[in-house]
């Protein structure tokens, strides 16, 4: 019910919305929660396991009952508290987790079936038949839990992420954080002021009470306004600060596009990075509720909710109100009541000597032990020394005291401590290095208590700074000390609620210690008490003092609560901001990509890169079909390939070759300049890291390839060599992979189409196999290389990135006027395989040289990475797996990559395992399938047959095995 | 049966009627012996299996666990809860193998329902490299016995339509799915385990903090702790995480380092991930919980510590993984996140194994973030080398000597010998 | 007789703009990495100096003006852009041509800073982040370089093969920023 | 978590990359048998408390740091430039 002239809502803007299909008015500044409640609906959800019907309790992101589905289609949001959702004309709310309607819900014979379903029955039954678990048992459970429901389609809407950095991070803008931001932000100090809530001020908007003379919401809107003005404050609203990390590093969400109809562009939400020299944790308490039979019931909440729905929002939760609680918080909610015009049906307060009152009748020393009303209260039942008497009543205002919200304190394994005063528990300094805490997060429930201490704790934080804050007056208010009477669980048969999401009862707390769950941490994971979506903190106090009571010990003894991130649950959508799509990882593109992708060629993935996978020529129906025709234009004529996503790093300095003589496994100080060697790189722990050729371009100069692959690790490897190993070389690196766009020109004719394209006569005597330098390309600087990956004659010629795409294109077309053209990485794969060239595939990091057939090639001069653990036992030696080619023998359908090996006639079982295969290719030069595989003993076994059997793929081919040297062994093709 | 009574469906009905008063606790409250047979420092999920398999299998009953906390409060309780037997190498294939046939008899030899569910796991790969490496893993459970399918990617599509098959960075090539694969309810793994052990006579202590091995002439004597000296013929060190100091106090240096791997829990929703989903291109595991929650997690914070908290950035990164791969995910709410302390060894295999120079010294450990799906087979294993002193056919590679020898290094993701890259 | 034509890095998708804020490609020139050999630190400074009027700048801070800038690019690292570098430097450190490496952007306009905060770790508004200061961090996952060239103007080097995922980045924030400002 | 460069200064840990325990340092000689290479490469203290490791400001300027750093609150003691550490156990 409305009530006329009070609240923070904007009455000449009324909004419409809709609640389970039906249209509901409300205002500007309205919640869903208040709306509904303004058209008096009670009824709102249904809960989590019995589906009992449930309405709004609180009036914050705690909320435990009223979660509801924003949205509709692929933009469906599930489980959105009403209390936080932002009313806005045009917006769509459903009721959750019921079927097939929230009034009627099948599902609430769970309900009926309680006694069964008590805390952990499901670890002891559903296991006979042992098949129905899966088929029946679980998606019987699996489909009735849950609460709403993802739509199932791509995320449609935009999230961001950002950082921000502050001398100052306040938490909350109730009194508390209003006046440390104030006080930082009068003394200069650098300050960002977090308030989870559209409107700062905090409990100052649901109360009546003044400070500074004034309403208390006006002297926060006064303070807003004063901060507002200065330029060293950031003001965030509707942003949860939502868990604090190292190093002063606090995640916080802020909700920017919620409450909005037309976004405009903006993001729905921004999770913010915010780095804080200091922070001031002024996060507030949170009244909790009293556990007592049917304590669920729609209309039930908590005595500081209804004052918030009656003063910021004039609402009245109902018509006849009763009280009841263990502090003056419920009197102040009955004067708030009867000022505003609604009828108090009772104040139970069971306190003896509480308060007595004019206004309305005061049940002393007693307490509210059942109530009724199915789909909403009707009457509550209290307990006095008196007896039982009842009331009718359609909302129960209930106060069991309040619980500092100690939640960030926690976030680094700190643990708060009981106050035996508050009946509650409070944080200890340092919980958070660099933050401290201020108000009633800390226990202090005065406002005048929270002003000053705010004040204080920012001038204690901003002198760690350096910062001198003046001590600011503090304006008057409410100083009324807090007294509270433990009240946790009215006594009395049937379930009296303590997590109202999960349905955990006090019943089932006490179980769960009778069966030996009596460690907090037992009980909470066997009943699930605490894990809910308020994630406990409405309940965990209370179910810890039920399990104190019931295991005999006190509250301090039998534990304490703790809290893990987030403060509020966090959309991943807006943790994973920015890598819905192609945002996951950078995309790198060669200068040659519009050229490739113009001639029809896919592009594939490789690391970041894109490259040419092969490029179909015209009738041409199958990849197999172009990719024979790139190989045997390599064999025979000519064939471009672009090489530039190869790692290259300049290496320089008069240390330059005795530092790769210590990173390679064979010599580099012995190379001539103008000339390349292929290199074998080890891993410290002995076995191969990467290979690739470095070419000497001066005396000081070296130029290192590495592989696609390992171009980042292998700079940071030689990074790390340099300076945690050998920092007295002189040496400097610096990766030129991006300077240089560099292509593979391979094949008889390579010399005749690069001749007249650089200033350099090609003749071998000038250009051998393995030569390199610089030279001149169609009048640009650029770089030769005789080295191949192919077995064919073959150049790189490199120049600078900004001429790649050029030169690529004059390279295809002298190619094809030779009778050749571009291949791509299907073909490249073939020519290596047919030269028994290695890769990544090969070395998978498990290889040791000795396994590839190049234990040679580990110099016995020197001392190098690795050298010493490749020595071990157990890395070489007729039970490793080594480097072999296979043939098939007889016409098989192919040959597949990660196939297994065995002996003829052998089962396809693991003890008779022999190998694998790594790589496998069709080669038209040899007209057969070839593949590299790991043999047991495998350069001992050459001319043996053996059977490859590929399970999967269904494939069993009888193979020989021989020199993974399949074409041209004796080399005399790269020569020319 | 034992202590706390059959559990079943007629017994549910039964205290139901009567208002669940007729429950017992699930295992004894003792107080420790100053003297057993076999004394288990660490009461997590390998722990209580070992010593259950030591009653079950081994007929050994004068057996204690000693746990510095509350039982399966270590990484049992804080993990992703995946099972699966999908490994490639010798030694760890016949291994997961056997521990993936023990959870498929789990309930039953309990009497609890861990709530097994072999929903099947399918590990997307990205290109035709990863598809041949998936390829050789896939064979090799096959040779083992287990069960591997190749998926395409409209086999993929058909399973898990609605993952981005369009714009996502790296394109869905195929995947290898798992059938028996899947995951478990990770409490009632521990609890169960203790319940089995507790009715076969083992006593179980919690709060007792293990503080110093005794150790006279090279053979254990008993071990210290916060609730007074236990001797014991037989000790073993079961303690995930914490190994490195336990075996400090034999005087043993491990190839261990411990590392912070988190793991997240949404809110609940109504089905809508009816697999476990591995993405290959980044860590990224999700599956949802028979209460709704998304349970995912991903890779390492990646340094060293003991803080069973993570860092803002694994935790974007975790998140970014699972919009690239499965934007519908996006609106889930994270609603708590945790961290365990992960026992990384050089080859990402782990240890079971006597401790070389000490009689009666044992160790289990080395689990890196696998710890989960191998508790039945570690307990069997372990508690066949406990009393025995031989090692378990399935067992007999993870030998604490293979680093130093170089036989036998089982190093499935390749990335050599850095503790945090397995 | 053919012809080497040259591209920048950002060709064809650069200048942008968003609200007041603008994006545009700093026209391709002479990059030359230059790093210190063993003790040469001084005698660099002093013969890049004489050079080329421009010491060695300490890190995390760059010198010059447009068309002659010496940027410190990481450790025992700076990049000479614009001249081409003075035979007399090679003597003291390690001189690497990068001029094709990277692209280079500027990004102008109020709101810049705002734009930046959605992309990089490090706090770059100008009470802490003036004109002549420089840092080598990151940009989403891409490795860059950021420079305050102008009271609200900034140069960003990215590697060339990533131009087009920094633009679409940083055209990304740009909307974003937008949007919220015109509310 | 946030990591003080000693040439960049404090920056966040995303822009780190770890590699392990400081021991990477102190590589052994080759003939100093197998025991002292299991350890350099294998075995770790691994301590519950205040430990040396090894970063490398990868996402910043390029160098390898080590860092006094508590494994068990993630408080960050000290960094120095492993280069200069390196040359100081010379």
């Amino acid at each position: 019910m409305r009530l006329s002239g009070k609240g923070l809502i904007d009455r000449t803007k009324p909004v419409s919305f809709r609640f389970d299909g039906n249209v509901f008015q409300g205002f500007e500044g309205d919640t869903v929660a208040s709306a509904l409640m303004a058209n008096e609906v009670k009824l709102v959800a249904r809960s989590f396991k019995y589906h009992r019907p449930r309405g709004v309790m609180g009036a914050g992101s705690e909320e435990a009952n009223a979660l509801l589905t924003v949205g509709r289609g692929a933009a469906q949001d599930p489980n959105v508290r009403a209390t936080m959702q932002e009313i806005f004309d045009g917006l769509e709310t459903r009721s959750q987790n019921r079927w097939p309607s929230l009034h009627w819900d099948m599902l609430s014979v769970n309900d009926l079936a309680a006694p069964f379903l008590g805390a952990g029955f499901y670890y002891k039954t559903f296991m006979w038949p042992k098949a129905f678990w899966e088929k029946i048992y679980e998606p019987i459970i699996r489909r009735s839990a849950g609460l709403g429901a993802l739509s199932g389609a791509h995320n449609p809407d935009r999230y961001e992420k950002a950082f921000a950095f502050c001398d100052l991070l306040v938490i909350g803008a109730g009194p508390a954080g209003l006046m440390a931001a104030l006080t930082a932000a009068r003394a200069g100090a650098d300050v960002i002021l977090a308030e989870e809530d559209r409107l700062m001020g905090g409990r100052l908007n649901g109360e009546t009470e003044e400070v500074g003379g004034m309403a208390g919401a006006d002297w926060a809107a006064g303070v807003v306004a004063e901060l507002e003005a200065m330029p060293n404050v950031r003001l965030m609203t509707r942003t949860t600060v939502t868990g604090a990390y190292d190093q002063g590093t606090y995640g916080a969400l802020e909700r920017v596009a919620h409450h909005l109809g037309d976004r405009g562009g903006r993001p729905l939400e921004c999770f913010w990075r915010i780095v804080a020299k200091r922070a001031i944790l002024c996060a507030g308490a949170i009244e909790r509720p009293v556990a007592f039979q049917n304590n669920d019931r729609p209309g039930i909440m908590t005595a500081s909710a209804v004052r918030t729905y009656l003063n910021r929002y004039g609402v009245a939760p109902g018509r006849r109100v009763t009280v009841f609680g263990n502090n003056d918080g419920v009197h102040q909610t009955a004067r708030d009541l009867i000022a505003a015009g609604v009828h108090v049906a009772a104040v139970i307060d069971n306190r003896r000597d509480a308060t007595d009152s004019n206004d309305y009748p005061v049940y002393r020393g007693a307490e509210v032990c059942n109530s009724s009303g199915r789909k909403g209260l009707e009457s509550v039942t209290f307990r006095s020394l008196s007896g039982e008497d009842k009331v009718e009543t359609d909302c129960l205002a209930v106060s069991g005291g309040w619980n500092p919200s100690v939640h960030l304190t926690c976030h680094m394994n700190g643990r708060p401590v009981w106050n035996e005063a508050i009946q509650s528990f409070v944080p200890v300094d340092g919980m958070i290095p660099g933050m401290t805490t201020a108000g009633a997060c800390q226990g202090t429930f005065s406002t005048h208590g929270a002003l000053s201490e705010g004040a204080a704790q920012a001038i204690v934080a901003l002198d760690t700074l350096g910062i001198s804050a003046k001590v600011t007056d503090i304006p008057k208010a409410e100083d009324a000390p807090y007294e509270v009477a433990p009240l946790w669980a009215v006594g009395g048969k049937g379930r009296a609620w303590l997590d109202f999401q999960n349905d955990v009862t006090v019943k089932d707390v006490k179980q769960a210690a009778s069966e030996n769950f009596a460690s907090v941490e037992h009980m909470k994971r066997y009943t699930t008490q605490g894990m809910s979506p308020d994630q406990g903190k409405n309940s965990n106090v209370a179910a810890l003092a039920v399990l104190a009571d019931a295991t005999g010990r006190g509250i301090p003894e039998t534990g304490t609560t703790t809290f893990r991130p987030p403060y509020v649950p966090v959309s991943i959508a807006s943790l994973g901001a920015g890598a819905q799509g192609a945002g996951f990882a950078p995309q790198r593109f060669t200068t040659s990509h519009n050229v490739s992708v113009d001639r029809g060629a896919p592009m594939i993935e490789a690391g970041l890169w894109y490259r040419p996978s092969f490029f179909p020529a015209r009738g041409e129906k199958t990849w197999r079909q172009s990719c024979d025709r790139e190989v045997n234009m390599v064999r025979n004529a000519v064939g471009v390939c672009d090489v530039s996503t190869l790692g290259k790093i300049d290496i320089q300095g008069p240390d330059a070759g005795a530092f790769l003589d210590f990173v390679y496994t064979n010599m580099f100080s012995t190379l001539k300049v103008g000339r390349t060697r292929y290199g074998l790189m080890l891993r410290e722990d002995g076995t191969v890291m990467d290979d690739g050729t470095t070419a000497r371009l001066g005396e000081q100069r070296y130029v290192m390839t590495t592989t696609t692959a390992a171009a980042g690790p292998v700079l940071r490897h030689l990074e790390f060599v340099h300076q945690c190993l050998c920092p007295q070389m002189d040496v400097q690196m610096i990766s030129v992979t991006e300077q240089w766009a560099q292509f593979a020109v391979a094949g008889p004719k390579a010399r005749d189409l690069l001749n007249d394209l650089v200033d350099d006569d090609l003749a071998d005597e000038n250009w051998p196999f393995m030569a390199c330098g610089p030279i001149k390309v169609l009048g640009v600087g650029g770089r030769l290389f005789r080295i191949s990956f192919s077995g064919e004659r073959a150049y790189e010629i490199a120049v600078p990135a900004r001429f790649g795409e050029s030169l690529f294109g004059e390279l295809n077309r002298r190619a094809e006027a030779l009778g050749g053209g571009l291949y791509g990485m299907e073909a490249l794969n073939v020519l290596r395989i047919e030269k028994g060239f290695i890769t990544h595939a090969e070395i998978h990091g498990r290889v040791t040289a000795f396994d590839i057939g190049m234990e040679r090639m580990v110099s016995a001069k020197k001392d190098c990475v690795g050298k010493t653990m490749s020595e071990r036992p157990g890395l070489s030696g007729a039970d490793r797996e080594q480097l072999v080619g296979l043939k098939p023998v007889g016409p098989v359908k192919q040959l597949t990559a990660g196939a297994h090996l065995f002996e003829v006639g052998a089962a396809a079982v693991r003890e008779n395992e022999q190998g694998y295969t790594t790589s496998v290719g069709y080669s038209p030069t040899m007209e057969s399938y070839l593949g590299l595989a790991f043999l047991r003993n495998g350069r001992g076994r050459h001319g043996e047959e053996v059977v490859m059997v590929d399970h999967l793929r269904d494939v069993t081919a009888r193979c020989v095995v021989c020199d993974p040297v399949f074409f041209d062994p004796e080399g005399g093709r790269v020569r020319g | 049966m034992g202590y706390s009574g059959k559990f079943s469906g007629w017994r549910v009905l039964k205290e139901g009627l009567t208002g669940n008063k007729g429950w017992q606790g699930h295992w004894r409250e003792v107080q420790p012996k100053p003297e057993y047979d076999l004394v288990i420092i660490g009461g997590g999920g390998h722990g209580l299996s070992t010593a259950y398999y030591l009653a079950k299998n081994h007929g050994l009953t004068n057996v204690a666990v000693l746990e510095k906390g509350y039982l399966g409060g270590g990484n049992v309780g804080r993990n992703t809860t995946i099972v699966r037997a999908n490994y490639f190498l010798q030694g760890n294939s016949e291994f997961y193998s056997h521990s993936l046939k023990l959870w498929e008899g789990l309930e039953e030899d309990l009497n609890y329902n861990v709530m097994h569910s072999q929903r099947g796991l399918i590990n997307l790969f990205h290109s035709d490299g990863q598809r041949d490496a998936f390829a050789r893993r896939g064979n090799m459970m096959i040779n083992q016995g287990d069960d591997a399918v190749l998926l395409d990617r409209e086999g993929v599509r058909k399973h898990l339509p609605y993952l981005d098959f369009e714009q996502t960075r790296f394109p869905i090539y195929g995947g290898l799915m798992h059938p028996r694969g899947g995951t478990a309810r990770h409490d009632a793994v521990a609890w169960g385990y203790a319940r089995g052990a507790s009715d076969r006579g083992v006593d179980l202590v919690q709060n007792c903090e293990v503080t110093g091995i005794d150790i006279e002439d090279g053979v254990v004597k008993g071990v210290q702790t916060s609730r007074g000296p236990i001797r014991a013929k037989k000790v073993g060190i079961i303690v995930a995480g914490r190994s490195g100091q336990v075996a400090a106090m034999a005087g043993r240096r491990l190839p261990i380092e411990s590392h912070v791997l988190q793991a997240f829990v949404t809110e609940g929703l109504k089905p809508v991930i009816d697999h476990v989903v591995s993405f290959g291109m980044g860590h990224f595991y999700i599956s949802q919980s028979d209460k709704g929650g998304l349970v995912f997690g991903g890779d390492l914070d990646f340094y060293a510590s003991y803080a069973q908290r993570g860092n803002l950035p694994m935790k974007e990164h975790v998140m970014e993984a699972g919009m690239t791969l499965m934007p519908m995910i996006g609106k889930a709410k994270v609603l708590r996140s945790w961290g365990g302390i992960m026992d990384m060894t050089p080859d990402g295999s782990p240890i079971i194994d006597r401790i070389d120079g000490i009689d009666g010294l044992y160790i289990d450990c080395g689990w890196n973030y696998g710890g989960f799906k191998a508790v039945p087979a570690s307990g069997w294993c372990m508690a066949h080398l406990m009393a025995t002193d031989r090692p378990h056919e399935v067992a007999e590679k993870f030998r604490l000597d293979r680093f130093r020898t170089g036989v036998g290094i089982m190093d499935e993701e390749g990335t050599g010998a850095q503790h945090n890259l397995h | 007789m053919a012809e080497m034509n040259a591209k920048s890095p950002c060709d064809g998708l650069l200048p942008i703009a968003a609200g007041d804020v603008h994006l545009s490609e700093i026209p391709m020139t002479l990059m030359t990495s230059i790093s210190p050999f063993k003790g040469q630190t001084a005698a660099l400074s002093e013969a890049l100096k004489a050079a080329h009027g421009m010491a060695l700048p300490a890190p995390n801070r760059a010198t010059g003006r447009d068309g002659a800038r010496v940027v410190w690019i990481g450790r025992e690292q700076v990049m000479l852009i614009g001249p081409e570098p003075a035979a007399s430097l090679e003597a003291h450190g390690a001189l690497t041509d990068q001029s094709d490496a990277w692209a280079v952007v500027r990004l102008y306009g109020e709101g810049a800073e705002d734009v930046l905060a959605r992309l990089v770790p490090v706090d770059l508004r100008a009470a802490v982040f003036k004109r002549g200061h420089t840092v080598r961090t990151m940009l989403q996952h891409m490795s860059v370089s950021i420079t305050r060239v102008g009271d609200s103007a900034f140069q960003i080097m990215a590697f060339r093969s990533m131009a087009k995922t920094l633009v679409h980045e940083v055209e990304t924030a740009m909307k974003g920023v937008a949007a919220r400002d015109a509310s | 978590m946030r990591i003080t460069c000693p040439i960049c200064g404090e920056r966040d840990r995303r822009e780190f990359y770890y590699v392990g325990d400081a021991v990477a340092l102190s590589r052994p000689d080759p003939d100093d048998g197998d025991i002292a290479w299991d350890d350099y490469v294998h075995n770790r203290d691994n301590p519950a408390g205040v430990t040396r490791d090894l970063w490398y400001h990868e996402g910043g300027c390029g160098a390898w740091l080590v860092v006094t750093r508590n494994t068990v609150t993630h408080e960050v003691l000290q960094t120095e430039l492993a280069s200069d550490a390196k040359e100081a156990m010379a």
